[in-house]
């Protein structure tokens, strides 16, 4: 349980001090931070062997293609995917979705459905509104409940033969929750969508398994998961992926241009094109790495510990109530304080050395949902401790004070 | 490091317990809104103007402390100024918030907005209202109309 | 003319060796390298400050985010641009330039004219190729000639009033050509056509003023001007970014979400979905500052001499041929050795340390034209020296040993 | 560390300067393209079958030297061989080029590869032309019609 004496180690920044109070970092969801190892990966390759990747047949050249492919390598066996195909390399989650929005999306035609939950990132809504205007779609909304949790029968009645996709998210970045995503890809299947899961907020806290949830995309954040940020990576199945168009074009992403026809290349690189972030996949590659040697059971429990700690000593504080009571809850508790704005409340308690969220946490659907313009949100690591959740209630006491 | 006093001055918090001018107008000239899609704090402003000047000035909205009462402190003070006076005191306003010069002593009560200045992402909280006022003001048609 | 030891001393790299030997790095268009001023940035970051940017009130965020807007504003004094709303952020030159292909390209109407010269690298065709295809719009060639420079009177005759967007390099990666761009965007547009200029090859060389060019667009990649992988940037002017729809959707580049209607963010923030690279744009801010202590009127000549230097000692080989002979010529000559192909080249001077490239550099159309599959190309950056070059020559004179 | 001649062999060198077997072939029964994206190598192999057996075979192609003498080796070793034991060469061929094992003695000529295995960016040259045949024989519509 203070196994994480060693875990704050890994984290440079973790020693830091804030207006010359330690560093609480609950800013987890917003970006994680990363472990040395990871840091000193990308450091090294600038250091010692920078090249470009895959057209030279120099050293440096062979020496961060293979860094670069190892990196692949790794989340394709991480995730369980079948083949290093099915990987690959974006700028991030957002990304991730619209390579499928604008690829994938070019094969749906007017009165198809797609369906986007009321609890997504901005990023999981914006993309498809966007592809369901230019193509005459409908956009459909999966309502959730109260308690912030998805509407299963509702979901199930929503589901048609003209619904072509469902773009789900594995954790709620405002609320926490962990979706039933494996039962609603089955239930998807069963009426021929496909379902795109964006998984974001869910890399960091559990293991993935792409095989076993049988999703046809899965969406990752590197700057969620310990990774720098400015990578991240779209898993998607080896058939549906073959049969996308590009998404950009130039270098990489060609086997032969004249000016009359071009030739794409084979997966991943068709949806690679131009110098690839090196730096960052060689980061994601000692994330991956770092993962790996973290044991995702134990994790659980000591987060989901961290979660109650949070939850019931909040609830203490009078006035105080937190938004969303989801049965499974993963990283992150929204809260509202009395008529205190959730901006007042983070900037006392980032006076007290401590980072949280403000604001509509880009799911402003959500925000209207709860009828909040916006919250205040605690998101943790696995690095965090009993201690960061003490610091951060005295600091609510402290708000509390000045509103008085 | 300033104390948390300097930004959460009781007139600060006075005003945000108790906006004044604060509700909607009916026959207003101008309706302006003035968003902040940082934060979303979100203000909406409604004047009336007389021989240029700003005869009537109320706002609803929802924001932190320091917009709302920024927004509040405004009304106070720019209702029955002339048009001229309240672009000066604009640039007056901005100047004390995101400069770092000594700040002269003639703003009366917004001298207590003066603490933002330490807080450079609340900046924007303190300057949304005198932004969606001053820009109405200022802008080309707008100043036509007025005239 | 020796400043170049200290300079090397900056560039943490250029000390390691390559197969026992000493690195000599003539692959620079391909990826330059970096200083350590501009690791260091990146690692700072990493250690002290991370965090997401613009949405956080909390500390962290405030530095993160005055970082990364400062590295705007370094790029748009640099290039000396109107404002920061034209400074956009991207993975690269490629990316850049897809934005304005599918953004800006959807004004275009059937039957109009995109202009792109015979000596682009891929990817300033196959975007243009893309939109081409869907709009049905024609792509004109612009020749060149057998020395490897765009044949100007050709290009007048070919601009007419159909022709809406011209597409051309700055520097030529394959052969070293420094375009006249600024008398081809005053000829482009005084037919009212717009022009975008692929900079990825400049920047390095020369001090760029997009404003005394009047360019529309300028494409730059971060990795090629001391930077890091996955950040690059696109200049636009502001009155034609404001026109143009988003590129890609998610969070960042929204001011209000609801299932209903979306309101985009203004400019820069339009164009930027998503959490952006944020250690990469950390870093190009910091080469921006190397780039900065630069005295250009001195590299250029410390350059030109060194290129002058290369192609004498090139030529006194036997069998020996250079491919092209532009008058401006800047970092770059690619070169045919008998009927040795580029990559048994390539593979033979690796052994020695010297790194260059062989391939068609993602220029196929360029070697149609001079009708090879492969050349050999060696690229210089102001830390080379004339001891590089000594090397490079000693290297290919074991080529022809192994062949003869 | 390796010596070049290593990869260079005397064999390799007479065999990209005097390509076997080089030229199109009229009546093929199959035309293969083998195409190395990041080098531009290109070669194209006609083959003739008769009774399961690579009756006749020849290339055409531009490419380093590595792959033109690995292709012309390939058609000098696979002429007038059964279609499965080429495959089964093919195998060994792969195994050779790929594996860190000790090499059999068995390959004869072909055995000037290995020097390929100490250049990782140029096994691909080395493989294509057999990857290209591999390819067509092994592939299920190439089976059906050479049955
Ligand atoms: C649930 C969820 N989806 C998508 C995203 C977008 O990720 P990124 O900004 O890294 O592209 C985020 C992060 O903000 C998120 O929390
Ligand atoms: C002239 C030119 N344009 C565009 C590019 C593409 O740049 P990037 O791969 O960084 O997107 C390159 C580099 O390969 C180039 O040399």
């Amino acid at each position: 349980m203070n196994s994480s004496s060693q875990t704050r180690k890994d984290f440079p920044i973790l020693e830091r001090n804030i207006n010359n109070k330690p560093l609480v970092y609950l800013d987890n969801a917003a970006s994680t931070q990363r472990p040395l190892s990871v840091i000193n990966a990308v450091s090294n390759y600038e250091m010692n062997y920078h090249s470009n990747v895959h057209r030279g047949v120099h050293k440096l050249s062979e020496l961060s293609t293979n860094a670069f492919e190892s990196s692949r390598n790794k989340i394709k066996n991480y995730i369980n995917a079948e083949s290093e195909r099915e990987i690959i390399f974006t700028r991030g989650a957002t990304e991730s979705i619209n390579i499928v929005a604008s690829s994938f999306g070019q094969s749906f035609k007017s009165g198809d459905e797609i369906m986007v939950s009321q609890m997504e990132h901005h990023s999981n809504i914006v993309p498809w509104q966007n592809i369901c205007k230019k193509n005459n779609l409908k956009l459909i909304m999966i309502p959730i409940s109260k308690d912030g949790e998805i509407i299963l029968d509702e979901f199930a009645k929503l589901l048609n033969s003209n619904t072509k996709l469902v773009a789900i998210t594995h954790v709620s970045n405002a609320l926490g929750t962990i979706n039933p995503i494996k039962k609603m890809i089955h239930q998807a299947h069963e009426k021929g969508a496909v379902v795109i899961i964006d998984g974001a907020q869910a890399m960091s806290h559990m293991k993935i398994d792409v095989t076993e949830l049988d999703c046809d995309f899965y969406a990752m954040s590197g700057h969620k998961m310990f990774a720098p940020t400015g990578i991240g990576a779209l898993y998607g199945k080896e058939k549906l992926l073959d049969g996308m168009p590009p998404y950009q074009f130039g270098g990489e992403m060609i086997l032969s241009v004249n000016f009359k026809e071009t030739i794409y290349n084979e997966l991943p690189y068709k949806f690679e094109a131009g110098t690839p972030n090196i730096s960052g996949v060689i980061g994601l590659g000692a994330a991956i790495d770092y993962l790996n040697n973290l044991n995702f059971d134990d994790i659980k429990k000591y987060e989901l510990n961290l979660l109650n700690y949070l939850s019931e000593k909040l609830l203490q504080i009078s006035g105080l109530k937190i938004i969303g009571k989801p049965k499974n809850r993963s990283g992150v508790i929204s809260f509202m304080f009395d008529n205190i704005h959730a901006h007042d409340i983070g900037t006392i308690v980032d006076k007290e050395g401590v980072a949280i969220r403000t604001g509509h946490h880009c799911a402003q659907p959500i925000m209207d949902f709860y009828e909040v313009s916006a919250t205040a949100r605690a998101s943790i690591a696995h690095y965090n401790t009993k201690n960061d959740i003490d610091v951060l209630i005295e600091a609510l006491n402290k708000v509390k004070e000045i509103f008085s | 490091m300033t104390d948390l006093t300097d930004l959460y001055k009781q007139v600060i918090l006075d005003h945000n317990k108790n906006p004044r001018n604060f509700g909607r107008m009916k026959k207003a000239d101008k309706v302006i809104e003035g968003f902040n899609p940082l934060c979303g704090d979100k203000i909406t402003l409604y004047v009336c103007l007389k021989k240029n000047t700003l005869s009537k000035i109320s706002f609803i909205g929802t924001g932190c402390a320091i917009s709302i009462a920024s927004s509040s402190l405004m009304t106070e003070k720019v209702l029955g100024m002339k048009i001229d006076e309240s672009i000066l005191f604009f640039n007056k306003i901005h100047k004390m918030l995101t400069s770092n010069d000594p700040i002269n002593d003639d703003l009366g009560k917004l001298n207590s907005l003066a603490g933002v200045r330490e807080y450079p992402t609340r900046i924007k909280c303190a300057s949304l209202a005198w932004h969606a006022l001053n820009q109405t003001l200022t802008s080309k048609d707008k100043v036509i109309s007025t005239e």
